[in-house]
Protein backbone atom coordinates (compact mmCIF):
# COMPACT_ATOMS: atom_id res chain seq x y z
CA UNK A 1 0.00 0.00 0.00
CA UNK A 2 1.20 3.48 -0.46
CA UNK A 3 1.33 5.80 2.50
CA UNK A 4 1.78 9.56 2.76
CA UNK A 5 3.54 11.04 5.73
CA UNK A 6 3.62 14.54 6.58
CA UNK A 7 6.87 15.89 7.75
CA UNK A 8 7.74 18.96 10.44
CA UNK A 9 10.70 20.46 11.90
CA UNK A 10 14.14 18.27 12.16
CA UNK A 11 12.19 15.33 10.19
CA UNK A 12 11.24 17.87 7.09
CA UNK A 13 15.11 18.84 7.12
CA UNK A 14 16.34 15.50 7.37
CA UNK A 15 14.54 14.21 4.48
CA UNK A 16 14.15 17.68 2.41
CA UNK A 17 10.60 17.06 1.78
CA UNK A 18 7.05 18.48 3.76
CA UNK A 19 5.92 14.99 2.70
CA UNK A 20 6.85 11.64 1.32
CA UNK A 21 5.53 8.36 -0.26
CA UNK A 22 6.51 5.21 1.06
CA UNK A 23 4.88 1.81 -0.27
CA UNK A 24 4.92 -0.54 2.24
CA UNK A 25 2.96 -4.09 2.98
CA UNK A 26 -0.96 -4.56 3.60
CA UNK A 27 -1.82 -4.35 7.13
CA UNK A 28 1.96 -2.49 8.23
CA UNK A 29 1.97 -0.94 11.75
CA UNK A 30 3.42 1.84 13.05
CA UNK A 31 6.46 0.43 14.08
CA UNK A 32 7.24 -0.59 10.69
CA UNK A 33 6.83 2.18 9.34
CA UNK A 34 9.31 4.10 12.17
CA UNK A 35 11.74 0.87 10.85
CA UNK A 36 11.50 1.55 6.87
CA UNK A 37 12.15 5.58 7.69
CA UNK A 38 15.14 4.73 9.89
CA UNK A 39 16.76 2.51 7.43
CA UNK A 40 16.04 5.22 4.48
CA UNK A 41 17.05 8.28 6.42
CA UNK A 42 19.85 7.09 9.21
CA UNK A 43 19.70 10.32 10.61
CA UNK A 44 16.23 9.53 11.94
CA UNK A 45 18.36 7.07 14.89
CA UNK A 46 20.50 10.42 16.01
CA UNK A 47 16.89 12.24 17.30
CA UNK A 48 15.75 11.99 21.44
CA UNK A 49 12.43 10.54 20.09
CA UNK A 50 10.27 9.94 17.21
CA UNK A 51 6.84 9.24 17.18
CA UNK A 52 3.67 8.56 14.57
CA UNK A 53 0.56 10.09 14.52
CA UNK A 54 -2.39 8.75 12.72
CA UNK A 55 -5.44 11.34 12.18
CA UNK A 56 -4.38 13.77 14.53
CA UNK A 57 -3.87 11.34 17.40
CA UNK A 58 -0.91 10.03 18.50
CA UNK A 59 -0.36 6.08 17.49
CA UNK A 60 1.03 3.56 19.81
CA UNK A 61 3.76 0.69 17.60
CA UNK A 62 1.04 -1.90 16.93
CA UNK A 63 -1.33 0.20 15.27
CA UNK A 64 -2.02 -0.89 12.00
CA UNK A 65 -1.74 1.63 9.02
CA UNK A 66 -4.45 2.03 6.49
CA UNK A 67 -3.89 3.87 3.20
CA UNK A 68 -6.46 7.27 3.49
CA UNK A 69 -5.00 7.42 7.26
CA UNK A 70 -3.48 11.04 7.78
CA UNK A 71 0.01 10.27 8.62
CA UNK A 72 3.01 12.59 10.31
CA UNK A 73 6.15 12.19 11.85
CA UNK A 74 6.40 13.79 15.35
CA UNK A 75 10.08 14.27 16.18
CA UNK A 76 10.75 15.71 19.70
CA UNK A 77 8.04 18.55 19.81
CA UNK A 78 9.20 22.11 21.52
CA UNK A 79 6.24 24.66 21.36
CA UNK A 80 5.13 26.49 24.12
CA UNK B 1 -15.55 22.37 20.99
CA UNK B 2 -16.35 23.17 24.20
CA UNK B 3 -17.59 27.43 25.06
CA UNK B 4 -14.73 27.47 28.10
CA UNK B 5 -12.06 26.65 25.79
CA UNK B 6 -10.60 28.97 23.26
CA UNK B 7 -7.83 27.54 21.26
CA UNK B 8 -6.18 29.46 18.68
CA UNK B 9 -2.86 28.90 16.84
CA UNK B 10 -1.88 32.36 14.73
CA UNK B 11 0.70 34.01 13.14
CA UNK B 12 -0.45 37.12 14.50
CA UNK B 13 1.16 38.30 17.60
CA UNK B 14 -0.48 37.28 20.79
CA UNK B 15 -2.19 39.92 22.73
CA UNK B 16 -2.20 39.34 26.51
CA UNK B 17 -5.22 41.70 27.47
CA UNK B 18 -7.00 39.97 24.69
CA UNK B 19 -6.71 36.25 26.51
CA UNK B 20 -7.34 38.17 29.79
CA UNK B 21 -10.43 39.26 28.53
CA UNK B 22 -12.11 36.03 26.89
CA UNK B 23 -10.87 34.50 30.28
CA UNK B 24 -12.92 36.64 32.41
CA UNK B 25 -16.36 35.24 33.65
CA UNK B 26 -18.90 36.02 36.09
CA UNK B 27 -17.97 33.62 38.92
CA UNK B 28 -14.41 33.85 37.91
CA UNK B 29 -12.20 35.51 41.36
CA UNK B 30 -8.94 34.62 39.78
CA UNK B 31 -7.25 35.00 36.23
CA UNK B 32 -3.68 33.00 36.19
CA UNK B 33 -2.05 34.07 33.06
CA UNK B 34 1.10 32.39 31.93
CA UNK B 35 2.87 33.94 29.11
CA UNK B 36 6.02 32.48 26.81
CA UNK B 37 8.39 34.55 25.82
CA UNK B 38 11.33 34.37 23.45
CA UNK B 39 14.54 34.86 25.68
CA UNK B 40 18.05 36.85 24.27
CA UNK B 41 19.62 33.72 25.05
CA UNK B 42 20.13 30.16 25.50
CA UNK B 43 23.28 29.16 27.58
CA UNK B 44 25.78 31.52 26.41
CA UNK B 45 24.63 31.86 22.57
CA UNK B 46 22.90 35.06 21.66
CA UNK B 47 19.23 34.14 20.29
CA UNK B 48 18.83 36.22 16.89
CA UNK B 49 15.20 35.25 16.47
CA UNK B 50 13.00 32.07 16.56
CA UNK B 51 10.88 30.25 14.42
CA UNK B 52 7.91 28.13 15.19
CA UNK B 53 6.11 25.22 12.96
CA UNK B 54 3.03 23.84 14.09
CA UNK B 55 0.93 20.87 12.49
CA UNK B 56 -1.82 22.65 13.08
CA UNK B 57 -4.73 20.88 13.00
CA UNK B 58 -3.61 17.98 15.51
CA UNK B 59 -2.29 20.81 17.68
CA UNK B 60 -5.66 22.39 18.37
CA UNK B 61 -6.56 18.83 18.89
CA UNK B 62 -4.16 18.19 21.48
CA UNK B 63 -4.72 21.93 22.97
CA UNK B 64 -8.10 21.03 23.20
CA UNK B 65 -7.50 17.58 25.27
CA UNK B 66 -5.11 19.27 27.59
CA UNK B 67 -8.24 22.02 28.28
CA UNK B 68 -10.32 18.94 28.69
CA UNK B 69 -8.36 17.48 31.32
CA UNK B 70 -7.35 20.39 32.99
CA UNK B 71 -11.36 21.45 33.41
CA UNK B 72 -11.89 17.48 34.61
CA UNK B 73 -8.99 18.19 37.69
CA UNK B 74 -9.96 21.79 38.24
CA UNK B 75 -13.44 24.05 38.76
CA UNK B 76 -12.24 26.14 35.55
CA UNK B 77 -14.58 28.95 34.27
CA UNK B 78 -12.58 29.29 31.07
CA UNK B 79 -9.54 28.14 29.58
CA UNK B 80 -7.66 30.21 26.96
CA UNK B 81 -4.15 28.65 24.81
CA UNK B 82 -3.00 31.28 22.15
CA UNK B 83 0.07 30.41 20.37
CA UNK B 84 2.36 31.86 18.18
CA UNK B 85 3.82 30.21 14.76
CA UNK B 86 5.77 31.86 11.83
CA UNK B 87 9.29 33.80 12.64
CA UNK B 88 9.60 35.41 15.85
CA UNK B 89 12.01 38.34 17.29
CA UNK B 90 13.62 38.40 21.13
CA UNK B 91 10.98 39.74 23.76
CA UNK B 92 7.79 38.38 21.98
CA UNK B 93 5.00 36.35 22.89
CA UNK B 94 4.96 32.74 22.32
CA UNK B 95 2.42 31.36 23.99
CA UNK B 96 -0.44 33.11 26.24
CA UNK B 97 -2.04 30.79 28.13
CA UNK B 98 -4.95 32.29 30.98
CA UNK B 99 -7.25 30.34 32.95
CA UNK B 100 -10.03 31.77 35.36
CA UNK B 101 -11.64 29.93 37.95
CA UNK B 102 -13.84 30.86 41.19
CA UNK B 103 -10.68 30.71 43.60
CA UNK B 104 -7.30 31.30 42.82
CA UNK B 105 -4.50 28.51 43.94
CA UNK B 106 -6.67 26.40 41.30
CA UNK B 107 -6.04 29.08 38.41
CA UNK B 108 -2.15 28.45 39.42
CA UNK B 109 -2.75 24.77 38.99
CA UNK B 110 -4.25 24.51 36.54
CA UNK B 111 -2.42 27.27 34.06
CA UNK B 112 0.74 25.28 34.96
CA UNK B 113 -0.62 21.96 34.30
CA UNK B 114 -1.21 23.13 30.71
CA UNK B 115 2.31 24.98 29.81
CA UNK B 116 3.96 21.76 31.52
CA UNK B 117 1.40 19.58 29.22
CA UNK B 118 1.97 21.25 25.91
CA UNK B 119 5.38 21.31 26.23
CA UNK B 120 5.30 17.09 26.21
CA UNK B 121 3.01 16.69 23.91
CA UNK B 122 1.54 19.37 21.75
CA UNK B 123 3.27 19.40 17.78
CA UNK B 124 4.86 22.62 17.73
CA UNK B 125 8.22 22.46 17.22
CA UNK B 126 11.00 25.62 17.84
CA UNK B 127 13.66 26.54 15.71
CA UNK B 128 16.49 29.12 17.76
CA UNK B 129 18.33 31.34 15.22
CA UNK B 130 21.47 32.06 16.44
CA UNK B 131 24.10 34.61 14.91
CA UNK B 132 26.53 31.60 14.30
CA UNK B 133 23.68 28.63 13.02
CA UNK B 134 20.39 27.28 14.08
CA UNK B 135 19.14 24.20 15.82
CA UNK B 136 15.76 22.94 16.06
CA UNK B 137 15.37 22.72 20.11
CA UNK B 138 15.43 19.37 22.48
CA UNK B 139 15.66 17.31 18.83
CA UNK B 140 18.89 15.53 20.28
CA UNK B 141 19.66 14.07 23.14
CA UNK C 1 13.20 51.69 45.43
CA UNK C 2 14.78 48.60 43.73
CA UNK C 3 14.03 49.03 40.09
CA UNK C 4 13.31 45.59 39.26
CA UNK C 5 9.74 46.24 40.94
CA UNK C 6 6.98 48.26 40.34
CA UNK C 7 4.74 49.10 42.91
CA UNK C 8 1.32 50.82 42.37
CA UNK C 9 -2.07 51.46 44.49
CA UNK C 10 -4.48 53.33 42.10
CA UNK C 11 -7.97 54.08 42.33
CA UNK C 12 -7.80 54.06 38.39
CA UNK C 13 -8.76 50.53 36.72
CA UNK C 14 -5.92 48.18 36.37
CA UNK C 15 -4.53 47.11 32.89
CA UNK C 16 -3.80 44.01 32.21
CA UNK C 17 -1.23 44.68 29.29
CA UNK C 18 0.74 47.71 31.03
CA UNK C 19 1.67 44.99 33.56
CA UNK C 20 2.79 42.55 31.29
CA UNK C 21 5.05 44.87 29.13
CA UNK C 22 6.47 46.58 32.36
CA UNK C 23 7.59 42.67 33.32
CA UNK C 24 8.95 41.62 30.16
CA UNK C 25 12.91 41.84 30.35
CA UNK C 26 15.89 40.59 27.86
CA UNK C 27 16.42 37.72 29.87
CA UNK C 28 12.44 36.53 30.56
CA UNK C 29 11.18 33.37 29.17
CA UNK C 30 8.33 33.38 31.26
CA UNK C 31 6.02 36.23 32.69
CA UNK C 32 3.43 34.61 35.08
CA UNK C 33 0.63 37.02 35.47
CA UNK C 34 -1.83 36.51 38.67
CA UNK C 35 -5.44 39.37 38.19
CA UNK C 36 -7.42 38.81 40.84
CA UNK C 37 -11.18 39.81 40.51
CA UNK C 38 -14.31 41.29 41.70
CA UNK C 39 -16.82 37.66 41.79
CA UNK C 40 -20.33 38.30 41.79
CA UNK C 41 -21.17 35.92 44.34
CA UNK C 42 -20.17 34.95 48.11
CA UNK C 43 -21.27 31.80 48.85
CA UNK C 44 -24.72 32.89 47.94
CA UNK C 45 -24.96 35.75 48.51
CA UNK C 46 -24.74 38.69 44.85
CA UNK C 47 -22.38 41.02 45.30
CA UNK C 48 -23.54 44.62 44.32
CA UNK C 49 -19.71 46.12 44.32
CA UNK C 50 -16.64 46.05 46.21
CA UNK C 51 -14.85 48.94 48.41
CA UNK C 52 -11.25 48.53 48.53
CA UNK C 53 -9.60 50.96 51.16
CA UNK C 54 -5.54 51.25 51.72
CA UNK C 55 -3.13 52.30 54.48
CA UNK C 56 -1.27 53.55 51.31
CA UNK C 57 1.81 54.57 52.36
CA UNK C 58 2.38 51.21 54.73
CA UNK C 59 0.86 48.96 51.95
CA UNK C 60 3.35 50.39 49.66
CA UNK C 61 5.92 49.54 51.86
CA UNK C 62 4.87 45.89 52.70
CA UNK C 63 4.43 45.12 49.07
CA UNK C 64 8.30 46.23 48.53
CA UNK C 65 8.96 44.11 51.44
CA UNK C 66 7.01 40.96 49.45
CA UNK C 67 8.61 41.86 45.85
CA UNK C 68 12.25 41.58 47.60
CA UNK C 69 11.50 38.08 49.65
CA UNK C 70 10.09 37.08 46.11
CA UNK C 71 13.36 37.88 44.66
CA UNK C 72 15.68 36.46 46.87
CA UNK C 73 13.75 33.13 46.66
CA UNK C 74 13.61 33.01 42.84
CA UNK C 75 16.05 34.69 39.88
CA UNK C 76 13.28 37.12 39.04
CA UNK C 77 13.50 40.02 36.15
CA UNK C 78 11.21 42.25 36.92
CA UNK C 79 8.09 41.89 39.55
CA UNK C 80 5.04 44.47 38.96
CA UNK C 81 2.35 44.62 41.52
CA UNK C 82 -1.01 47.06 41.11
CA UNK C 83 -3.16 47.14 43.13
CA UNK C 84 -6.54 48.81 42.65
CA UNK C 85 -8.75 50.80 45.81
CA UNK C 86 -11.92 52.57 45.71
CA UNK C 87 -15.30 51.17 44.37
CA UNK C 88 -15.14 48.41 41.95
CA UNK C 89 -18.14 46.69 39.66
CA UNK C 90 -18.30 42.85 39.37
CA UNK C 91 -15.31 41.63 36.91
CA UNK C 92 -13.46 44.37 37.47
CA UNK C 93 -9.72 43.61 38.54
CA UNK C 94 -8.53 44.49 42.10
CA UNK C 95 -4.81 43.38 42.05
CA UNK C 96 -2.29 41.98 39.15
CA UNK C 97 0.53 40.90 39.75
CA UNK C 98 2.97 40.12 36.72
CA UNK C 99 6.44 38.44 37.56
CA UNK C 100 9.16 37.56 35.21
CA UNK C 101 12.24 35.44 35.13
CA UNK C 102 14.40 33.02 32.75
CA UNK C 103 12.50 30.21 33.40
CA UNK C 104 8.69 28.90 33.72
CA UNK C 105 8.14 27.26 36.89
CA UNK C 106 9.94 30.21 39.05
CA UNK C 107 7.69 32.62 37.62
CA UNK C 108 4.66 30.74 38.77
CA UNK C 109 6.26 30.17 42.54
CA UNK C 110 7.24 33.41 42.73
CA UNK C 111 3.70 35.02 41.85
CA UNK C 112 1.87 32.57 43.89
CA UNK C 113 3.88 33.62 46.60
CA UNK C 114 3.34 37.14 46.09
CA UNK C 115 -0.19 37.22 46.09
CA UNK C 116 -0.60 34.70 49.01
CA UNK C 117 1.84 37.17 51.19
CA UNK C 118 0.00 40.59 50.14
CA UNK C 119 -3.37 38.80 51.06
CA UNK C 120 -1.83 38.38 54.57
CA UNK C 121 -0.21 40.99 55.15
CA UNK C 122 -1.00 44.32 53.20
CA UNK C 123 -3.15 46.83 54.98
CA UNK C 124 -5.64 46.54 52.90
CA UNK C 125 -9.42 46.56 53.56
CA UNK C 126 -12.33 45.12 51.17
CA UNK C 127 -16.13 45.84 52.14
CA UNK C 128 -18.30 43.72 49.57
CA UNK C 129 -21.57 45.47 49.19
CA UNK C 130 -24.59 42.80 48.78
CA UNK C 131 -28.00 43.33 47.97
CA UNK C 132 -29.03 43.27 51.64
CA UNK C 133 -26.47 44.55 53.43
CA UNK C 134 -22.90 45.08 53.69
CA UNK C 135 -19.76 43.75 55.22
CA UNK C 136 -15.73 44.12 56.01
CA UNK C 137 -14.17 40.79 54.60
CA UNK C 138 -12.67 38.23 57.02
CA UNK C 139 -12.99 41.26 60.19
CA UNK C 140 -15.14 38.44 62.17
CA UNK C 141 -14.41 34.97 63.20
CA UNK D 1 1.42 61.89 76.34
CA UNK D 2 -0.85 62.03 73.69
CA UNK D 3 -0.98 59.95 70.63
CA UNK D 4 -2.89 60.28 67.59
CA UNK D 5 -4.13 56.83 66.05
CA UNK D 6 -5.16 56.44 62.13
CA UNK D 7 -8.02 53.82 62.03
CA UNK D 8 -9.18 51.90 58.85
CA UNK D 9 -11.93 49.24 57.94
CA UNK D 10 -13.93 48.05 60.29
CA UNK D 11 -12.00 49.90 63.12
CA UNK D 12 -12.85 53.12 61.79
CA UNK D 13 -16.37 51.87 61.43
CA UNK D 14 -16.62 50.96 65.22
CA UNK D 15 -14.63 54.15 66.40
CA UNK D 16 -16.86 56.57 63.94
CA UNK D 17 -14.00 58.29 62.54
CA UNK D 18 -10.25 58.15 60.60
CA UNK D 19 -8.17 59.23 63.39
CA UNK D 20 -8.33 59.08 67.27
CA UNK D 21 -6.88 61.21 70.09
CA UNK D 22 -5.46 59.25 72.98
CA UNK D 23 -3.45 60.11 76.55
CA UNK D 24 -1.29 57.28 77.97
CA UNK D 25 0.93 56.95 80.21
CA UNK D 26 5.06 57.78 79.16
CA UNK D 27 6.68 55.03 77.29
CA UNK D 28 3.09 52.63 77.18
CA UNK D 29 3.80 49.84 74.54
CA UNK D 30 1.60 48.70 72.04
CA UNK D 31 0.16 46.23 74.57
CA UNK D 32 -0.84 49.04 76.50
CA UNK D 33 -2.23 50.61 73.97
CA UNK D 34 -4.71 47.84 72.11
CA UNK D 35 -5.83 47.14 75.92
CA UNK D 36 -6.52 51.06 76.35
CA UNK D 37 -8.70 50.89 73.26
CA UNK D 38 -10.32 47.67 73.27
CA UNK D 39 -11.97 49.05 76.97
CA UNK D 40 -13.20 52.05 75.66
CA UNK D 41 -14.46 49.81 72.02
CA UNK D 42 -15.61 46.99 73.43
CA UNK D 43 -16.46 45.68 69.66
CA UNK D 44 -12.62 45.18 68.94
CA UNK D 45 -12.43 42.33 70.91
CA UNK D 46 -15.09 41.09 68.56
CA UNK D 47 -12.53 41.10 66.07
CA UNK D 48 -10.35 38.22 64.05
CA UNK D 49 -7.26 40.32 64.71
CA UNK D 50 -6.58 43.77 65.78
CA UNK D 51 -2.50 44.97 65.03
CA UNK D 52 -0.72 47.86 65.25
CA UNK D 53 1.74 49.79 63.10
CA UNK D 54 4.26 52.16 64.22
CA UNK D 55 5.40 54.27 61.10
CA UNK D 56 4.23 51.74 58.77
CA UNK D 57 5.65 48.64 60.19
CA UNK D 58 3.82 45.75 62.18
CA UNK D 59 4.76 46.96 65.54
CA UNK D 60 5.09 44.06 68.52
CA UNK D 61 3.45 44.04 71.86
CA UNK D 62 6.19 45.27 73.33
CA UNK D 63 7.03 48.11 71.43
CA UNK D 64 7.78 51.28 73.60
CA UNK D 65 5.47 54.23 71.70
CA UNK D 66 6.34 57.77 71.23
CA UNK D 67 4.98 61.25 70.71
CA UNK D 68 5.42 61.46 67.48
CA UNK D 69 4.82 57.98 66.19
CA UNK D 70 2.72 57.52 63.10
CA UNK D 71 0.59 54.71 65.04
CA UNK D 72 -2.23 53.00 62.61
CA UNK D 73 -4.79 50.08 64.05
CA UNK D 74 -4.76 47.35 61.19
CA UNK D 75 -8.14 45.30 61.38
CA UNK D 76 -7.77 41.10 59.43
CA UNK D 77 -6.87 42.71 56.05
CA UNK D 78 -8.31 41.49 52.93
CA UNK D 79 -6.73 42.63 49.73
CA UNK D 80 -5.63 41.41 46.93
Amino acid sequence: MKLSVLLFGIARDIVGDRQISVDLPENENVAGLLNYLKKEYPSFNDLQSLLVAVNDTYAKSEHVLQENDEIALIPPVSGG
Amino acid sequence: MADYQEILVTENPLEVEKAYAHAQAGNTGAVNIFVGTVRNKTDTRNVVNLEYEAYEGMAIKEMRKIAEEAASKWPVEKIIIHHRVGKLRVGEATVVIAVSTPHRHDSFEACRYIIDTLKKSVPIWKKEVFEDGEEWVSAHP
